[in-house]
């Protein structure tokens, strides 16, 4: 299918009429993904937004259920659901790849994460090929392309030629099922006057300038857990917790509650393995008391730990990190820095 | 010879209840085992034992307006799930405050447990010190009760005073007495009405010289007798896959999934807590 | 207590869901001063001067113990203003927690102001133990202009969506 | 700055460093060494004489150090590379009690402000900066810009940093304040909602040193975890109050704020206020502690009668 950017409007406001539809928008001065509604102006120029999509599965705060005592003393709790049909419309190839990690954390390995699942299965992803990766985007390095996302439902390229009118057009593939299912609506905005084959869609010659070797990095990160290379990686570190809420993969989360009166609320919230109170026990003990601790544990973590565990990199190369790092503490530099340890593997 | 199967891993979510929501559950009773530690039976709002969980397994414990923590299921009984809680902080200090009857939250198993199944027929030697005797305990109590199907059980307990060994009288006066079991109690200090062993414990257990013999080595205890005592053990010649051991970090959510109780490839929470020395000295950062 | 019987906290949101906003009753946290203004509640209340039960009294060794946070935790937890009473300057009984107060209290009304909150939501009166009819009438006042404002919306739950 | 003068206060820097290594006076340099992209820099932390040529000196050293001497001291006595901002940080820090003067070792530079990698233009926290360069030092390392001393301006350039007049200083906070109250709540609630509480703002603080934070203090409960907007003005107007009479105005809180939020306007509105209330000097000018709320005036004015 053929679809003109100018329709794209018209089939926002459709979509938006059977569920909630989020597209890329600055807000407040902040890119991310917005909750479309008229008013909202999309911009599908927008590379990465600066926040990542994750919070449409795993929120920020996410109350978990309610709790207190009835009339009669006895003690309650009941769940809150919050789950709604979400469409994300233009999200990139990283962000669906992050998509992918967090299904592997929430939904496997014994137990299934019941809010996540249910935001999961009410979700379609719509994503959009990149044509021009930010300077900061190394996701071809890390197995990705910018140009395939193979998770999504529905994935648009921007097709090479333009007509007359300067219109781009973007070539519509359903890639699942319910992608297929979801195509129906999108039926009437298609261009009619032309055909699949008449566009050469964007290809994968589409490649991020900023290139790193993630060749052996596992490997021997695996050996280099008491490297010297943490203490002095860690010295520029101020452990906010930037990186973390910026990355499209950080999962980390905490469990705390509000209360008024008898009664009160559990919710979930974003953590940071930046935080020196994240694994303080009670008692005092902190088992990642130091900077480079931390700082080690968030890179060993994204670079070896979660590659072991998922067979997956928990890094999409979304180059988020390293631009919103205050003090420039540069993935891809301790990755080329990791390739260049003397250490055997 | 083949050495101690441990299962990893192993913990599922009960089918349709939501593994992070507690279920709302009673206080049955409460005891007083030393100044700063309690134990506590805990029944369903039906006075039944909220779940089932194996020896070792721990579940997260919580007064519900104000926090979760995550303990090891010291013992169960019919009705019951009994843990035992060391006041250390704002939470442990409301639970030590809780009364029969009062409201708490449970929620659980989660984790692995000790291969009871893999211990069968062997001989055991425990070295736990002051806290570090409720999970050790899970397993002792249910060695005790197939008695017949296990080799001789030795414990090697201390604790800084005689205060803080936890169960004392259980242990001194109950527990020699089955057939096969052998007490040794120690104190790290002088202490008035203790005419027993004043002793750290890796210099004692390396005196009593056990030799592994086939013996299992079960170690639960705080940083620096964790540390010792695994030296010792080691200079008594016990192969790091015959010493089991159950760890503790910090745990939120108990399934895997938070994050901060995580070291290497691992989560304590779910992939642990019991784990062998041989499995850890694989883990980076794991005998830190 | 000084203080009337007072309706809860929820059993005032429920009347103020309930009914229209002209029957709205704020809920006022008054800090007082043990030394100077919690005897003139007392006192107010010995001569049966009658003022309105919206007002809580919280009492605190000093006015210098009053805590910016305290104010801001108030509003968050949902009083619709906050009042802060000590002794008048020169009558510390500590000497000097209220000229320490008077500083901090002033610059923390002016930062609170600058992101938008009404002025009246936030005051600061100093009221000697003799002064029963002060603080009666400093309560009318506050109540009246708090009850004019409205309720205070503290965004506890609007939780944030980054996305939207 | 111009590139040759750049050159030449890089050049002056790395010997400086080299020597001072070499010949054992401190145990680390801290300054800044190149990045990965064009013109971006980041903190380096040189221990090693040799390893003193990493270092660099120019346009675009957006980072403010002086908290880092707090992390190397531990190691020995700390050479810090020293602007305005970076002076009046150490200096702050020193009258907190959180570092002796003799821990440090300041490398004076001239600043002339410093610009944007990504973008070339000049930084927000530079535009409204008082003081460019370093208020105290062991040695200064080139002459002098012109703001605020005597000395002639280094070169052409530094016609960015004529002095900036209070008014300038306050423009953001004097906007505001005409506002009307219902669009300062606005624009705060906007700026709140953004906030998603990494906390960037105080960990790049040179005045946010307490050991335990506020925030972390979960028995007392002062912050909770949620991210609400009640919960985020909860933090950000705490955070502003706890340094409001110690900020140095460095806007590296601001900088570092990933989603933009004025955080200058709400400190800037403290220290103008303090300043007009209380008459209170710019901080970190002395090592001397002379914040306004932690002492008084029985003449102090009265409004709460």
């Amino acid at each position: 299918m053929i679809l003109r950017h100018s329709s794209l409007e018209g089939l926002l406001s459709t979509l938006s009429t059977g569920a909630r539809v989020y597209v890329p928008a600055k807000a407040d001065g902040v890119t991310k993904f917005v909750l479309y509604s008229s008013s909202v102006r999309p911009d599908f120029s927008i590379t990465n937004t600066t926040m990542p999509p994750k919070d449409l599965l795993f929120p920020q705060t996410q109350h978990m259920y309610r709790y207190g005592t009835d009339a009669e003393g006895v003690p309650y709790v009941e769940p809150v659901h919050d789950a709604d049909d979400v469409i994300v419309f233009g999200m990139r190839p990283c962000d669906v790849r992050s998509i992918e990690c967090m299904d592997d954390v929430f939904l496997t390995k014994g137990f299934v994460d019941v809010s996540y699942q249910a935001k999961r299965e009410r979700l379609l992803m719509v994503a959009m090929a990149c044509t021009a990766p930010a300077p900061t985007c190394f996701c071809n390095s890390m197995g990705l392309c910018p140009t395939a996302a193979p998770l999504a439902d529905i994935l648009l390229r921007p097709a090479g030629a333009t007509d007359a009118s300067g219109d781009t057009a973007y070539l519509v593939e359903a890639q699942s099922e319910k992608g297929q299912a979801a195509l129906a609506q999108w039926e009437s905005y298609k261009a009619t006057d032309t055909s699949d084959a008449d566009f050469e869609p964007v290809s994968a010659a589409v490649s991020c300038s900023l290139k790193v070797s993630m060749v052996g990095v596992k490997d021997k990160l695996e050996a280099m857990f008491d490297h010297p290379i943490w203490e002095q990686l860690s010295k520029k570190c101020i452990t906010c917790g930037t990186c973390t809420f910026v990355c499209p993969t950080c999962h980390c989360f905490d469990i705390s509650q509000e209360n008024r009166l008898s009664e009160g609320t559990r919710f979930r919230c974003w953590d940071s393995c930046m935080f020196t109170a994240y694994t303080e026990m009670a008692g005092g003990h902190n088992p990642r008391a130091s900077k480079s601790a931390r700082v080690r544990q968030r890179f060993m973590h994204k670079l070896c730990f979660f590659e072991q565990r998922y067979g997956k990199t928990l890094c999409v190369g979304c180059g988020r990190c390293v631009e919103k790092c205050p003090v420039a503490l540069d993935i891809t530099c301790l990755i080329d820095q990791i390739g260049a340890a003397d250490v055997a593997y | 010879m083949s050495h101690i199967e441990i299962e990893h891993g192993c913990a599922r979510s009960v089918e349709g209840r939501d593994a992070l929501m507690p279920l709302p559950c009673r206080v049955l009773a409460v005891s007083q085992e030393t100044s700063d530690v309690k134990a506590l039976r805990i029944t369903s709002l039906q006075g039944t034992r909220p779940f089932d969980a194996k020896p070792g397994q721990t579940a997260m414990l919580s007064i519900i307006p104000s926090g979760e923590c995550m303990f090891c299921v010291s013992s169960q009984g019919e009705d019951y799930l009994e843990f035992t809680v060391k006041k250390v902080g704002f939470v442990t200090e409301q639970l030590h405050a809780l009364r029969p009857g009062d409201a708490v939250g449970l929620r659980g198993p989660y984790g692995n447990w000790f291969p009871y199944e893999g211990l069968r027929g062997k001989d055991l030697l425990f070295i736990g010190g002051g806290i570090g005797m409720a999970p050790l305990r899970s397993l002792i109590t249910y060695l005790f009760d197939c008695r017949s199907e296990y080799g001789a059980i030795d414990l090697v307990y201390s604790g800084s005073t005689p205060d803080d060994l936890v169960f004392c009288r259980e242990i001194q006066e109950d527990w020699p007495r089955i057939d096969g079991v052998t007490v040794h109690l120690s104190v790290y200090r002088e202490s008035p009405g203790w005419d027993g062993e004043v002793a750290f414990t890796a210099p004692f257990l390396e005196r009593l010289g056990y030799a592994p013999d086939g013996r299992i080595a079960v170690l639960c205890g705080g940083p620096s007798l964790f540390r010792t005592c695994l030296a010792s053990l080691e200079k008594l010649g016990f192969a790091p896959e015959d010493i089991i051991t159950t760890l503790e970090m910090r745990m939120k959510c108990g399934i895997g999934k938070c994050g901060r109780c995580n070291i290497g490839s691992h989560y304590i929470c779910l992939d642990g807590p019991v784990f062998s020395i041989a499995e850890l000295h694989k883990i980076p950062g794991a005998l830190h | 207590m000084p203080v009337n019987e007072a309706p809860t906290a929820s059993a005032a949101t429920a009347a103020t869901a309930a009914t229209a906003a002209t029957a709205f009753e704020p809920t006022i946290l008054a800090f007082c001063c043990h030394w100077c203004t919690y005897s003139g509640a007392d006192l107010a209340g010995l001569n049966r001067m009658s003022y309105p039960a919206n007002v809580r009294v919280l009492r605190v060794p000093c006015s210098g113990r009053v805590n910016p946070q305290f104010v801001l935790t108030a509003l968050n937890k949902g009083c619709d203003g906050v009042l802060v009473c000590g002794c008048h300057p020169g009558d510390c009984h500590y000497v000097s927690g209220n000229y320490f107060a008077r500083r901090r209290l002033m610059a923390f009304k002016r930062l609170l102001e600058f992101t938008g909150l009404e002025p009246e939501r936030f005051q600061v009166r100093w009221i000697s133990g003799s002064e029963a009819g002060k603080f009666r009438d400093t309560v009318i006042e506050v109540c009246d202009q708090i009850r004019a404002l409205g309720p205070y919306r503290s965004g506890v739950s609007d939780d944030v969506s980054l996305n939207g | 700055m111009s590139l040759s003068t750049a050159e030449a206060l890089t050049d002056a820097l790395r010997e400086e460093a080299r020597r001072l290594l070499a010949e054992g006076t401190v145990a680390v340099v801290v300054g800044w060494e190149a990045g990965r992209f064009p013109n971006q820099t980041t903190p380096a932390f040189i221990s090693d004489p040799e390893q003193a040529q990493r270092l660099v000196y120019g346009d675009y050293c957006v980072n403010t150090l002086a908290k880092y001497a707090l992390g190397e001291k531990a190691a020995g006595k700390v050479a810090v590379c020293v602007r305005g901002c970076d002076s009046r940080g150490i200096n702050r820090m020193i009258a907190d009690n959180q570092l002796l003067r003799d821990e440090v070792y300041l490398l004076g530079l001239p600043c002339s402000g410093m610009k944007d990698p990504a973008t070339g233009s000049l930084l927000m926290k530079c535009r409204t900066c008082t003081e460019h360069d370093a208020v105290t030092y062991d040695v200064l390392l080139g002459p002098a810009t012109a703001a605020g001393h005597d000395g002639a301006s280094a070169d052409s350039s530094a016609g960015d940093s004529e002095h900036v007049s209070d008014e300038q200083r306050f423009t953001a906070v004097l906007g505001i304040e005409e506002m009307a109250p219902e669009k300062r709540r606005a624009l705060f609630d906007a700026a709140f909602n953004k906030c998603i509480r990494c906390y960037a703002c105080r960990k790049s603080c040179p005045c946010c040193t307490c050991r335990e934070c506020f925030v972390d203090q979960l028995r007392a409960g002062w912050q909770g975890k949620q991210n609400n907007l009640a919960e985020n003005r909860f933090y950000n107007i705490t955070r502003v109050f706890h340094i409001g009479d110690r900020c140095i105005e460095c806007g590296e809180c601001e900088r570092a704020c990933p989603m933009g939020l004025p955080l200058m306007a709400l400190n800037r509105k403290m220290v103008k206020d303090l300043k007009s209330l209380f008459n209170a000097d710019d901080a970190g000018m002395t090592e001397e502690n002379s914040a306004a709320l932690g002492r008084y005036d029985l003449g102090d004015l009265e409004e709460f009668m």
